[in-house]
């Protein structure tokens, strides 16, 4: 008597952030297939870029793309136009543009990880790492001046300096946090009912992650070794500490370790930043419109992020193509999800960090 | 004179049977067959009277009449209703009823009788009729479970002739009433008589008759998992269980109550509504050998409890599980989705009968109620009893599961939107009736028992009023929305748990023949 | 007790359980270092639904939902009538049974997989519950609640069956770890999604007599030790709010798995305890 | 007479749904719910269950293929109720306005009754938005 019950996790559904709908098909709870439609968040941004803004807001629209990893499309845009335009940016730009972009990536994994938790039904646990993500949030905000979307990058620089009230809030929340990560790792490893709920559930092995072209994180949970961060050498990564991150079993707990060592790795980065910052200027004087074309190559939090651009020396972009990397782990997520059971699918939908409106921009 | 007419046809019947081997060419049915005629040759031969009647007529055999008679009476008058609808000449169809009527006879001959051969013909006879019933399609896979019903009911037979010549090669008497009183009977006769009763209640490895009798019309089934052939082994447990050593008693008991749990367990994993109520029969009737067995004051009224109420609920059961079949063309459980909006009378008959097995305040809850107070007083003075508690409470807390994992299917409404149908009365009447017989002996088993009466007052005052509002509040000043579906329109396949327990069942058996096995050295 | 106290406590119950629901959820807040809702809140929510739109999806969801409420109410008179143990654990099994039906009733998914869970978790917590009655009739020689609240205190024997039913605990009042059956996060609440406005308001009312239920099995273990017994509730109170803030959510088949191993696997412990060691 | 409406001030229930937004109000909204602003304290749970819900929270410009969810959403959530659009984008469209597969914010769809600007909305505002449809939730 094998028999088929439909269950449907969205549009609207409370361990969803964003609109997406998977239909699962399962047998008791096990599920044996899945139907997805991730297009919901559709709003056509990439044609706006090229008819309705010019080159230089462009920067801030693709920030729109997504709220979780808006600098990494800002910088991945500029770091193109810059191209382009033959921009060469100083040191200091640059660190300061890491800085942001790995404090984002703390944010974003500690959301990450929050979201696993309380999709796993761990109220506990997502209120402490909400309550720790505060601390980044607020160096962000010192920074940038907004808490989310902070537009920071610009053409030719960013558009704040940091001030040296930044720079001691910084330094003392990051080494509380240091602390804090410490305090999670040692909770996600010693908890039973969380090895219960992470160990080996939904587990990417090294060859499907080849496979099904995962990227980021989720990778390198699995043992790849894939960081655009590692082979790019765009932004100085290699100087402020850089260490690559790998899991072994690619299961949401090694998708929780990594995440959470990335953090330590981007605390350490910034801290390192923040102690090594030169004076300078933040922004470099450019003139003339944007004639060419460009790939860049960006790590979000989430993986590898790919913009394309194409002008023709007019205030309008011809073409602006963003490939993200939530967009190439869909089939991988939807391997994993047949022959788990549903109970489990909302934790393994977190642990992926998916982002729609990035997919569907 | 009754005593060479029933030797005589005793030995017509077991020519029958041979006769039955031969035409189905069925060389184990010879076999047991012959022996059986050999061995009843032999206890006819060294039989004498003693003072004792053949026939007595006592408390538990009038007890036994009451629901042979009322329970098996219903079933039989559902029966007329039920043959209109079947696919049969009209003679074959007066004959199954003549048979139906039959067949109660005989049960009501075999509860009576005392001596052991006279009881050893009844039973052949109700081995017979069962067979005869279940044959009665005539299609190859009813040909087949009649055989099998044939063979396996024989093999029971074989063990009550064997416990029969034992006793007279022993010079004992074969009267049950000298038995009963006779406490240095040896127990090895008497095992005999318990492995008989145990074939006859379809305990594990043998269900496997009962199982295949529900390809007969309904009302055989409705017969026999109720008020009679199967109730046979709980009364036969009944009747010896006062001369039971402890060991005997104990590992009756833990047999019994290993085997209500396991197929309680198998009746999960089941898909159609009759095998399931089958399997929850042979559950049940597992309790009552079980409780049987203990062999006290309090477990006899217990088992007289369970036995009386579990009749009443099953025919009920399955006089529904029969309309189910004809009206509605509903075999398996899948197909009953949306009953309650297609036929909400019937719908509610069901889902308050699978109530009247499981939940208080029904007669069934309060056996079971009554036990585990008994249990806990048994296992003051002896702790081995702890594994039949266990086994009890795990195993009524499956069987509620396998309750309302159907009753879901009643009431959900999804797939397959059924055309609504109206139970004629004259179908249901028999089971009504039932149900009012059982709601009155509730009533007078409250009112003996004084401290469970402020108790089921008040759940039957819930459960009327809870049957009324159903009928009555259909809330339609009230604004009626869609059910939540993430925001989407379309609402996807509904379905519940699937159990499989295939896949144990070997293990299960290998226990219970292990159970069968130590039952037996024990007794010698 | 006399019969119009004990009637007073049956009658408000539904109020306390909610104080006490309000402490439950003050307490969790404080344990995420967050301010929490006032204590009070319960009876805020309560007072709101009232004040909302009646809707329903189908008459008799709503039909088999009321008497759910209703049977569980009677079951916590009985409790403070000093009714039978058994009687009781029936009863709410009967209750439970009028939730799971509820449930089943609709044609919501959720819904459907709410009952499929709860009846799981039921076949989980009943029989523990009823091995630790069984102990409880072992120990003070009775089932009547008023008699064993008038035995003298022996808890020394009941320490298994108090570790047993705090795995109970979590399990009926529907707590992490064994909170599948209600699963917000993957089933949005289980059998409790197509309630809405008053009708969910008896729901909402039931999670507060269900806590009553559980913890008066936790109170009559310290029999005539009142404070001890109020002790011992207090500390299953905190010690439950503990875990349902530490731990994750498990599937229902590790459930099934945990309760039979731990919960009933501690009742018979208790069992063996109370009959070779206490008696 | 007790003044039940006095309550639903008290104790707002809180259904989100996103229509299209970039997640940053959405990852906001989550942090209200974290220790440092905890709207529970208010009363406020997120409920995720329009049948249970007193406030809409609602952030996105509305792409046309969230227009029916929300339709159906909204109309699942029992009177009385308050919808609070979140973010630049949810009011007006705000920098997504007038792309083509958008409908410039939710109030050409559901009446809104507060509004939260902000790209993205800050907690804080998020928080004032939610008390100041309280007060709205009392007078209807």
């Amino acid at each position: 008597m094998k028999k088929t019950i439909t269950i449907p996790l969205g549009s609207q559904h409370i361990s969803l952030l964003e609109p997406v709908r998977f239909n699962f098909s399962c047998e008791n709870e096990k599920i044996t297939d899945v139907d997805y439609n991730v297009g919901f968040v559709h709003r056509g941004i990439e044609k706006a870029c090229t008819e309705k803004f010019e080159y230089k807001q462009v920067g801030y629209v693709v920030a729109r793309v997504c709220g979780l990893c808006a600098i990494t499309h800002t910088m991945a845009y500029t770091l193109g136009i810059e191209h382009i335009l033959n921009i060469k940016t100083n040191k200091k730009i640059d660190y300061l543009r890491i800085l942001m972009l790995e404090l984002d990536r703390i944010h974003s994994h500690l959301l990450c990880l929050a979201h696993t938790a309380e999709n796993s039904g761990f109220e506990g646990m997502f209120m402490k790492i909400m309550g720790d993500r505060e601390l980044v949030m607020d160096i962000q905000e010192a920074i940038s001046g907004n808490r989310v979307q902070f537009d920071f990058v610009c053409i030719g620089g960013v558009n704040r300096d940091i001030s040296t009230e930044c720079e001691k809030l910084a330094f003392t929340n990051l080494a509380l946090l240091d602390k804090k990560v410490d305090d999670l790792i040692g909770k996600f490893t010693s908890n039973w009912s969380t090895a219960l709920k992470y160990k080996n559930i939904g587990a990417l092995s090294y060859d499907d992650a080849f496979n099904f072209n995962a990227l980021g994180p989720l990778a390198r949970a699995a043992g790849a070794a894939i960081d655009v961060r590692a082979e790019s050498s765009i932004l100085p990564y290699k100087e402020v500490g850089y260490k690559m991150i790998l899991g072994q079993n690619g299961d949401i707990y090694d998708r929780n370790l990594v995440r959470l060592k990335e953090i330590k790795n981007s605390i350490l980065m910034c801290q390192n930043i923040l102690s090594g910052l030169t004076e300078g200027e933040i922004l470099v004087k450019f003139k003339g419109k944007p004639n060419g074309e460009s790939f860049t190559r960006l790590e979000a939090p989430r993986g590898e992020i790919f913009y394309y651009l194409n002008a023709n020396g007019t205030n309008m972009l011809q073409r602006v193509r963003i490939k993200t990397p939530t967009f190439s782990q869909i089939p991988g997520m939807v391997e994993i999800f047949k022959g788990s059971d549903y109970a489990d699918a909302p934790a393994i939908l977190a642990s992926f960090d998916p982002c729609m409106s990035c997919t569907a921009k | 004179m009754v005593h060479f007419l029933i030797g005589f046809f005793d030995f017509v019947l077991l020519l029958y049977f041979m006769k039955v081997g031969f035409d189905f060419k069925n060389i184990k049915i010879q076999i047991l067959a012959l022996i059986q005629l050999i061995l009843f040759a032999f206890a006819e031969l060294n039989f004498t009277h003693s003072g004792s009647p053949d026939f007595i007529i006592d408390e538990l055999a009038i007890f036994m009449m009451i629901i042979i008679n009322i329970v098996g009476g219903a079933i039989a008058l559902y029966g007329i209703k039920y043959m209109l609808y079947e696919d049969a000449p009209k003679y074959k169809k007066d004959i199954f009823l003549v048979y139906l009527w039959i067949f109660l006879v005989i049960m009501n001959f075999a509860v009576i009788s005392n001596n052991l051969l006279y009881f050893f013909f009844f039973f052949e006879l109700t081995t017979l009729s069962s067979f005869l019933l279940i044959k009665f399609r005539n299609d190859d896979i009813s040909n087949k479970n009649a055989i099998n019903a044939l063979l396996l009911n024989m093999i029971g037979g074989l063990f009550l002739l064997i416990a029969v010549c034992l006793n007279l090669f022993t010079n004992h008497s074969i009267y049950i009433n000298e038995i009963i009183q006779n406490k240095d009977y040896i127990s090895a006769a008497m095992i005999f008589v318990v492995f008989a009763a145990f074939i006859k209640g379809a305990m594990k490895p043998f269900e496997s008759w009962l199982l295949g009798a529900m390809v007969a019309p309904t009302p055989v089934s409705a017969l026999l998992h109720s008020a009679t052939m199967v109730k046979i082994a709980p009364f036969l447990v009944l009747k010896f269980s006062p001369v039971f050593s402890y060991e005997i008693s104990f590992l009756i008991t833990l047999l019994g109550m290993f085997l209500f749990f396991i197929f309680a367990l198998e009746g999960l994993g089941k898909n159609s509504f009759k095998e399931i109520l089958a399997y929850s029969t042979i559950s049940l009737l597992s309790l009552m050998i079980a409780v049987a067995a203990i062999g006290t004051k309090e477990s006899y009224e217990i088992a007289l409890l369970l036995i009386f109420f579990h009749a009443i609920s099953k025919a009920i059961l399955f006089m529904c599980a029969g309309i189910l079949e004809k009206l509605h063309h509903i075999k398996s459980i899948d197909d009953m989705q949306g009953l309650m909006s297609a036929d909400k009378p019937l719908a509610l008959l069901i889902l308050v009968s699978f109530a009247t097995v499981a939940l208080p305040p029904f007669g069934l809850f309060f056996a079971k109620l009554f036990f585990v107070e008994y249990l806990a007083k048994l296992i003051q003075t002896d702790i081995l009893y702890i594994f039949i508690i266990l086994f009890f409470v795990v195993g009524s807390s499956i069987l509620v599961l396998l309750y309302f994992k159907i009753a879901s299917l009643l009431l959900s409404t999804n797939n397959h939107q059924q055309t609504p149908a109206k139970t004629p009365l004259s179908f249901v009447a028999s089971s009504y009736f039932l149900f009012v017989f059982m709601i009155l002996s509730i009533i007078y088993l409250v009112t003996t028992k004084s401290d469970i009466s402020i108790f089921s007052i008040i759940f039957g005052a819930l459960f009327v009023s809870l049957i009324v509002s159903l009928f009555v509040f259909k809330f339609n000043n009230l604004q009626k929305i869609s059910v939540y579906a993430c925001g989407e329109n379309t609402i996807g396949q509904i379905g519940q748990f699937y159990f499989d327990f295939e896949k144990y069942a070997k293990y299960f058996l290998y226990v219970a023949i292990f159970l069968w096995l130590v039952l037996f050295g024990v007794s010698l | 007790m006399s019969i119009v106290f004990s009637f007073m406590l049956g009658f408000f119950a539904p109020i306390y359980g909610g104080i006490f629901y309000g402490i439950d959820r003050v307490l969790k807040a404080k344990m995420q270092r967050r301010k929490g809702p006032p204590v009070l809140q319960p009876f805020y929510d309560m007072l709101k639904l009232f004040s909302k739109t009646k809707f329903i999806v189908n008459a008799p969801h709503t039909i088999w939902m009321i008497f759910y409420f209703l049977s569980l109410w009677a079951v916590v008179f009985m409790i403070f009538f000093g009714g039978n143990l058994l009687y009781i654990i029936f009863g709410h099994l009967l209750a439970t049974v009028f939730f799971i039906i509820s449930g089943y009733s609709v044609n919501s998914i959720f819904s459907q997989l709410g009952s499929n869970r709860k009846l799981l978790s039921v076949v989980a917590y009943e029989p523990i519950l009823i091995v630790n009655a069984i102990c409880i009739y072992l120990v003070f020689g009775t089932f009547e609640i008023s008699e064993i609240l008038a035995a003298p205190n022996n808890f020394n024997s009941l320490v298994f069956t108090f570790l047993s039913l705090l795995f109970v605990v979590p399990t009926v009042l529907k707590l992490s770890p064994f909170d599948a059956s209600k699963a917000h996060q993957e089933i949005v609440g289980g059998i409790e999604v197509e309630f809405g406005g008053v009708f969910y308001e008896l729901v909402y009312a039931a999670k507060f007599l269900e806590m009553i239920f559980v913890y008066s099995f936790i109170f009559i273990l310290a029999s005539n030790d009142y404070i001890f017994g109020t002790f011992l509730v207090v500390f299953s109170f905190f010690a439950v709010a503990l875990v349902d803030n530490s731990t994750a959510r498990i599937k229902i088949d590790s459930l099934l798995k945990a309760l039979y191993m731990y919960g009933f696997g501690l009742g018979i412990v208790s069992i063996f305890w109370i009959l070779l060691c206490c008696i | 007479m007790l003044h039940i409406k006095r309550f639903l001030k008290k104790s707002p229930w809180v259904l989100h749904y996103n229509t299209g937004s970039c997640n940053g109000c959405d990852i906001e909204i989550l942090a209200c719910l974290s220790p440092r602003y905890d709207l529970e304290r208010l009363g406020v749970l997120n409920t995720g269950n329009p049948k249970q819900a007193d406030i809409f929270l609602v952030t996105g410009p509305l792409t046309h293929r969230c227009h029916d969810r929300l339709l159906q959403l909204y109309s699942q959530i029992p009177d009385p109720k308050v919808v609070v659009a979140v973010g630049s984008c949810t009011c007006t469209g705000g920098v997504f306005k007038d792309m083509y597969n958008v409908n410039n914010g939710i109030d050409s769809l559901i009446p809104v009754d507060v509004y939260v600007p902000g790209c993205a909305s800050s907690p804080e505002l998020i928080m004032d938005g939610i008390v100041k449809a309280l007060e709205i939730l009392e007078g209807k």
